[in-house]
């Protein structure tokens, strides 16, 4: 009994650190923008208007939960509790330190994989379920982009995966004890960085959602709490991605003096705001240049990079 | 632990019961997705976790998507419901399902008939696959990555023809 | 854990499940005119066989069954991408994606 | 001698082949250069080769070569030259080469120039091969090539149907003398063995038995290639052609190609006596009738044509009657005068811009004096008046005819053509060149025209002058004594017959109308009823009897066989419906048939 506890414990430590995380990260993300354009950003509530979260919280759980008439519904509603069913799905396989793990999975790396597979499903069905055009353009472009940028994410990691000899994440990191795999894998390193970016759907490659062309891409139909774990689901997989870097490329919670955990957050919270940055910073491609970037550039670097470390290992 | 196996069999089975009787074709999707996650948590209690890793990824990641995607680009609205429902309907059903429940009596037959006792199933990882697959099994390796390169080659050749067509259209 | 999921399971539920699914499928091929829902039935057939082969796999321990399955998988990708560029044409051609349409592959 | 001997086929044959397979290249010039050029060398070598014969006398033969050896039969065929060979390849070469020199103007301008050219150059050779053979199967080549170039150039305006049922027809009608020549050759084959005609003939005269149908049998092949009775009837239908080619093959040549096989094959014959009876029989019907039916046509080329079978029947009849050498002479001169005729009846059909009808010719003696005198020249010959080769000929049959068989019905129908010879040929002259003009002709004086008829009319008045190179080839029958009223009748029949048509010309116009109109003259004009007969005889019962086995047993057989794959044919087509569906049902079925029959 002590031990159903202990790992239900387990689960809502985890599942309340990285849905507040996520919360959080919004409140940052906008703080940052916000320094970095040279404005304030949300500052009014609460000390550096931290508690902006909550409010925004309150407003999209108190808003009326439209259901327009024209939709598929039962897809409708589906749609969003699979974007971010899928992605807080992971974390339930990810090492946070040496011994705090709620489920150790022999093919972890895999299980990371399937899952933002499937995370695409949330997307295309809510494109599909919304029954509107600009839903269902963004759906498709999302569908494509991240079924193309799929292939290498997982070809990249597949130079660590020949390192590290495992699936196992808790292996992986354990083999980065003396070296980081973001040397030896460098290449490695950024394929699955730009992959990431795409699979999340963050800036530059937020098509599926361009304001601008479509206008919000395939959660246009979507408000009030299935809106939210759209939207939280986005930031989910920020955190997700980093927390993915860290482990597979600079050694999870390994690092001297500070604490394992405290090494992850770290770790963890740079590759965030990395994201953040990307997002202030640089311009949003075009579709079609961003298929023949993905098909023609990084899949085959990703090949190369394969290839090479195969060589290197034999 | 049989427990969860013949309830994950039976959400399988009826699952891919609503992707044959379905009439909406996102809808009969979702089941047949639902149905090969269940195949693929099957497999991770078979103790092929490898197996159930790549049916999420390739099969309900990859191909079902592309599935979704083609449906969704054809988007036919809810005519093509009430189509198919129109095709579903009379006694069409009878002979195939007819068919379907001899063949699949024949088989049970046969495999209650080959008597067999409860076997534990011995776990399978991946590198044991992987060695299989470049050991002895290497030429079909081969065979199948030409197969990958036919489909890619007549996919993009189809696709092409209709580009053509369609320009010529006015 | 997948040590824990292992279970003493009679072999013949499982080679039942697999024709199940199997006929299932067989039933939504021959029952069907659209050819998605043809499609969808085919894979339900192909996972039919590769249950009963990583099953098989299973109980005598070794990896053929999931090489297999890695197989059939190979196979269904490029069958479905295939066949979904049909898909697309057919319904460019004839605006239609009735299977029995197509019957003049007869001549 | 020997390479010039085969060279006189064989150089209208190179013609053939180099206008027919790059006839279009040449053009009208080169095609007239080589179709006339290489008879034109055909016949300089034939006149060097006769001259040669004439100076040596001794007859001789080139043998060709081994063409097969099968069952014991053993064909070696060679060319052969003699008195008869002479006579046959100087008419041929000669004539052919004036017929070949006029259609180089004739035909200048029509469709088909070099093919019209490459066919007569092939029939040129067709012929020459048939006279110079020394082999009865050689000689069968080059009598169903003749017939082959008689069908092509009948038809040679084969745009308008008339012209391919006639040469259909032409070729039909031959077609059954040559099965009984057919017949004859193999019946020769299984009696001596060999095919090779002195061997034959050497042979007949030891083994009489079988002799009488063997002759009978050339008999019919001659009757059918010469459109003599009762296998007369394609010979006017084949005026379809071009004028030249009547001239050439359906008047001086290929006609003759029958008188030729009996004179060649005489000793046959001559050990047939009935046979001999009835070749005669056969010219008298033949030539009476044909006169007759020539003195109502209508048509200035069918005149030409029954003319030409009833000139053909004094050939039988003096061939029957034993007057070989007479008949051949016949042969010889008729091929000058009836070229003559038909060459300067194209010119007067080409001048009234191709009509053929006398009735709306007339009055042509002022505008077309040359014409006139051709036609005089050449229907006097036909005649018979004195001092025309055909005089001489004639006189020579009907003497010998008498001399040899006596007063038989025969020689009585002989001799009442003559009158009808005379009669019709006056007619025909009277007709067209004379009376009131209907037409006006645009006379076309082109020397190519000119010349051939220029020479043949000299020829036609002159011919019988040229020594007979035969003279002593046949050997005589002897002549008895003919009283002196026979021949004074035989002299005086042309005379009446001339007489009766200036009187009825001048002063029997009623006289004349009725008898146009009446039945008689309606019957004779369309050949005695013969196609008719042919129809409801041979035609509507065949045509009857091959509807009425439309659907015999035997057909119901094959239809059932074939009835029986269609069926099978649709059983299987109705399970490949094209449908995927139904396929895999199939498939499916199959497994589970399977498994139940494997599976226990």
């Amino acid at each position: 009994m002590a031990e159903w506890l202990a790992i239900v414990l387990r689960v809502a430590l985890v599942l309340g650190t990285v849905v507040g995380a996520a919360a959080l990260l919004t409140w940052i993300e906008r703080r940052l923008l916000g320094l970095w354009q040279d404005r304030y950003g949300p500052n009014r509530v609460g000390p550096f208007g931290v508690f902006q979260v909550i409010a925004d919280m309150i407003k999209l759980i108190g808003k009326e939960d439209v259901v327009p008439p024209f939709v598929d519904k039962p897809v409708y509603i589906l749609a969003p509790a699979i974007a971010m069913a899928t992605l807080l799905l992971v974390f339930a396989v990810l090492p946070f330190t040496a011994d705090f793990q709620i489920a150790e999975l022999n093919i972890g790396l895999l299980f990371f994989l399937a899952m933002t597979s499937l995370a695409v499903y949330g997307v295309l069905l809510g494109g599909y379920a919304s029954n509107n055009k600009y839903a269902l353009l963004g759906a498709l472009r999302s569908a494509a982009q991240t079924v193309s940028y799929e292939v290498f994410m997982g070809l990249s990691l597949l130079g660590v995966v020949l390192q590290a000899g495992s699936f196992n994440l808790r292996d992986i990191v354990l083999a980065q004890e003396g070296l980081w795999f973001c040397l030896p894998q460098a290449l490695g390193l950024v394929l699955f960085l730009i992959a990431g970016v795409a699979e999340s759907h963050r800036l530059p490659f937020d098509l599926p959602e361009a304001e601008h062309e479509l206008t919000a891409g395939y959660h246009t139909e979507y408000s009030g709490l299935k809106f939210a774990m759209f939207f939280l689901g986005e930031y989910l997989g920020v955190i997700l991605i980093s927390a993915m870097v860290t482990l597979l490329f600079f050694g999870g919670w390994l690092g001297p003096v500070l604490p394992p955990w405290l090494w992850f957050l770290l770790k963890t919270t740079f590759f965030a705001l990395l994201f953040v940055l990307l997002r202030a910073s640089l311009p949003r491609p075009r579709y079609d240049q961003l298929m023949a970037f993905g098909w023609k550039v990084m899949l085959p670097l990703a090949l190369l990079n394969l290839t090479v470390t195969g060589l290197v290992l034999l | 632990m049989q427990a969860l196996f013949y309830i994950t069999a039976i959400i399988a089975l009826a699952a891919a019961a609503r992707v044959v009787t379905g009439v909406n074709a996102v809808h009969a999707l979702l089941h047949l997705i639902v149905t090969l996650l269940a195949v693929a948590l099957l497999f991770f209690m078979l103790g092929a976790p490898f197996a159930a890793a790549l049916e999420i990824i390739i099969y309900a990641g990859a191909i079902m998507v592309l599935m979704v995607f083609v449906i969704m680009m054809l988007n036919q609205g809810d005519a093509a419901v009430e189509n198919e429902r129109l095709w579903l309907s009379g006694r069409l059903w009878w002979g195939p399902a007819a068919l379907a429940a001899i063949l699949l009596a024949e088989t049970s037959y046969l495999v209650l008939a080959g008597g067999g006792s409860g076997v534990e199933p011995r776990p399978v990882d991946g590198p044991a696959v992987g060695r299989a697959l470049y050991g002895p099994y290497l030429l079909a390796v081969e065979l199948a990555s030409i197969l990958l390169m036919a489909a890619l080659v007549g996919a993009f050749h189809l696709s092409r023809k209709l580009r053509g067509r369609g320009r010529t259209q006015p | 854990m997948t040590d824990q999921a292992l279970m003493a399971l009679p072999v013949s539920h499982g080679l039942i499940f697999a024709a199940a699914l199997f006929c299932v499928g067989l039933a939504g091929v021959l029952i069907r005119r659209n050819v998605i829902f043809m499609l969808m039935s085919l894979e339900l057939m192909l996972n039919g066989a590769a249950f009963a082969f990583v099953l098989a796999g299973a109980v005598h321990g070794n990896a053929d069954g999931q090489v297999m399955f890695v197989l059939i998988l190979t196979l269904a990708a490029a069958e479905i991408a295939v066949a979904l560029a049909l898909v697309v044409h057919l319904f460019h051609w004839r605006r239609s994606l009735d299977m029995d349409a197509l019957d003049e592959v007869r001549d | 001698m020997a390479g010039a001997l085969i060279g006189i086929p064989l150089l209208p044959l190179l013609g053939s082949a180099l206008l027919l397979l790059a006839g279009k290249r040449l053009g009208e010039r080169g095609s007239a250069a080589v179709g006339v050029g290489s008879v034109l060398l055909a016949a300089l070598l034939t006149a060097w080769v006769i001259a040669g014969f004439v100076a040596g006398g001794e007859p001789y033969t080139v043998t060709l070569g081994q063409w097969f050896s099968v069952a014991g039969l053993t064909v070696t065929p060679g060319l052969h030259f003699d008195g008869l060979a002479a006579v046959m390849t100087g008419v041929i070469t000669g004539v052919g080469l004036l017929i070949h020199w006029y259609s180089a103007a004739y035909m200048a301008g029509e469709e088909g120039y070099s093919r019209y050219f490459g066919y007569l150059n092939l029939f040129v050779a067709a012929m020459l091969v048939l006279v110079l053979a020394d082999n009865f199967l050689l000689l069968y080549l080059g009598w169903e090539g003749v017939g082959l170039c008689s069908y092509l150039l009948i038809g040679f305006w084969y745009r308008e149907p008339a012209n391919g049922y006639a040469a259909r027809k032409a070729f039909v009608v031959t077609r059954v003398g040559d099965v009984a020549l057919a017949v004859a050759l193999f019946m020769l084959v299984g009696q001596f063995g060999t095919l090779h005609i002195e061997t034959v003939v050497d042979r007949a005269w030891q083994q009489t038995p079988g002799t009488h149908w063997l002759a009978l049998l050339l008999l019919i092949g001659a009757v059918g290639k010469s459109a003599q009775l009762p296998l007369q009837t394609w010979l006017p239908d084949a005026m379809a052609g071009p004028t030249p080619v009547s001239a050439l093959i359906h008047a001086a040549t290929m006609v003759t190609a029958g008188v030729y096989l009996i004179a060649r094959s005489h000793e046959l014959f001559l050990m047939a006596p009935p046979v001999m009876d009835l070749v005669a029989l056969v010219g008298g019907l033949t030539l009476f009738l044909a006169a007759c039916s020539a003195l109502v046509q209508t048509d200035l080329k069918r005149i030409l044509a029954y003319s030409t079978i009833s000139q053909i029947g004094y050939m039988f009849f003096a061939l029957g009657t034993g007057a070989f050498s007479a008949a051949v002479f016949h042969l010889m001169t008729h091929a000058f005068f009836k070229a003559l005729l038909f060459l300067a009846a194209g010119q007067v059909i080409l001048s009234l811009h191709h009509e053929q009808d006398i009735r709306r010719m007339g009055g042509l003696a002022r505008p077309m004096p040359f014409s006139l005198a051709c036609f005089a020249i050449g229907g006097a010959a036909l005649a018979a008046l004195p001092l025309t080769a055909g005089f001489y000929s004639k006189d020579a049959i009907l003497m010998n005819g008498y001399a040899l068989a006596g007063g038989t019905p025969a020689w009585f129908l002989a001799l009442a053509g003559a009158l009808v010879t005379a009669l019709y040929s006056a007619r025909m002259v009277l007709r067209v060149f004379f009376g009131e003009a209907v037409t006006r002709p645009d006379p076309d004086r082109r020397p190519a025209l000119v010349v051939p008829l220029a020479v043949l009319s000299v020829l036609s008045l002159a011919g019988a002058l040229i020594p007979r190179p035969l003279g002593d080839f046949f050997a005589d029958l002897g002549r008895g004594g003919v009283p002196e009223t026979v021949h004074i009748a035989v002299l005086a029949m042309p005379w009446l017959g001339l007489a009766m048509g200036l009187g009825f010309w001048r002063y029997g116009g009623a006289v004349r109308d009725r008898w146009q109109d009446s039945a008689l003259a309606a019957w004779w004009r369309r050949g005695w009823g013969f196609d008719t007969a042919y129809q409801w005889l041979l035609i509507r019962p065949f045509i009857g009897l091959a509807r009425a086995n439309r659907d015999d047993i035997a057909d119901g057989l094959t239809a059932a066989v074939t009835a029986s794959g269609r069926a099978a044919n649709a059983g299987l087509s109705a399970l490949q419906n094209g449908r995927i569906r139904w396929y895999a049902a199939f498939i499916a079925a199959g497994a589970i048939l399977t498994i139940a029959l494997v599976g226990r």
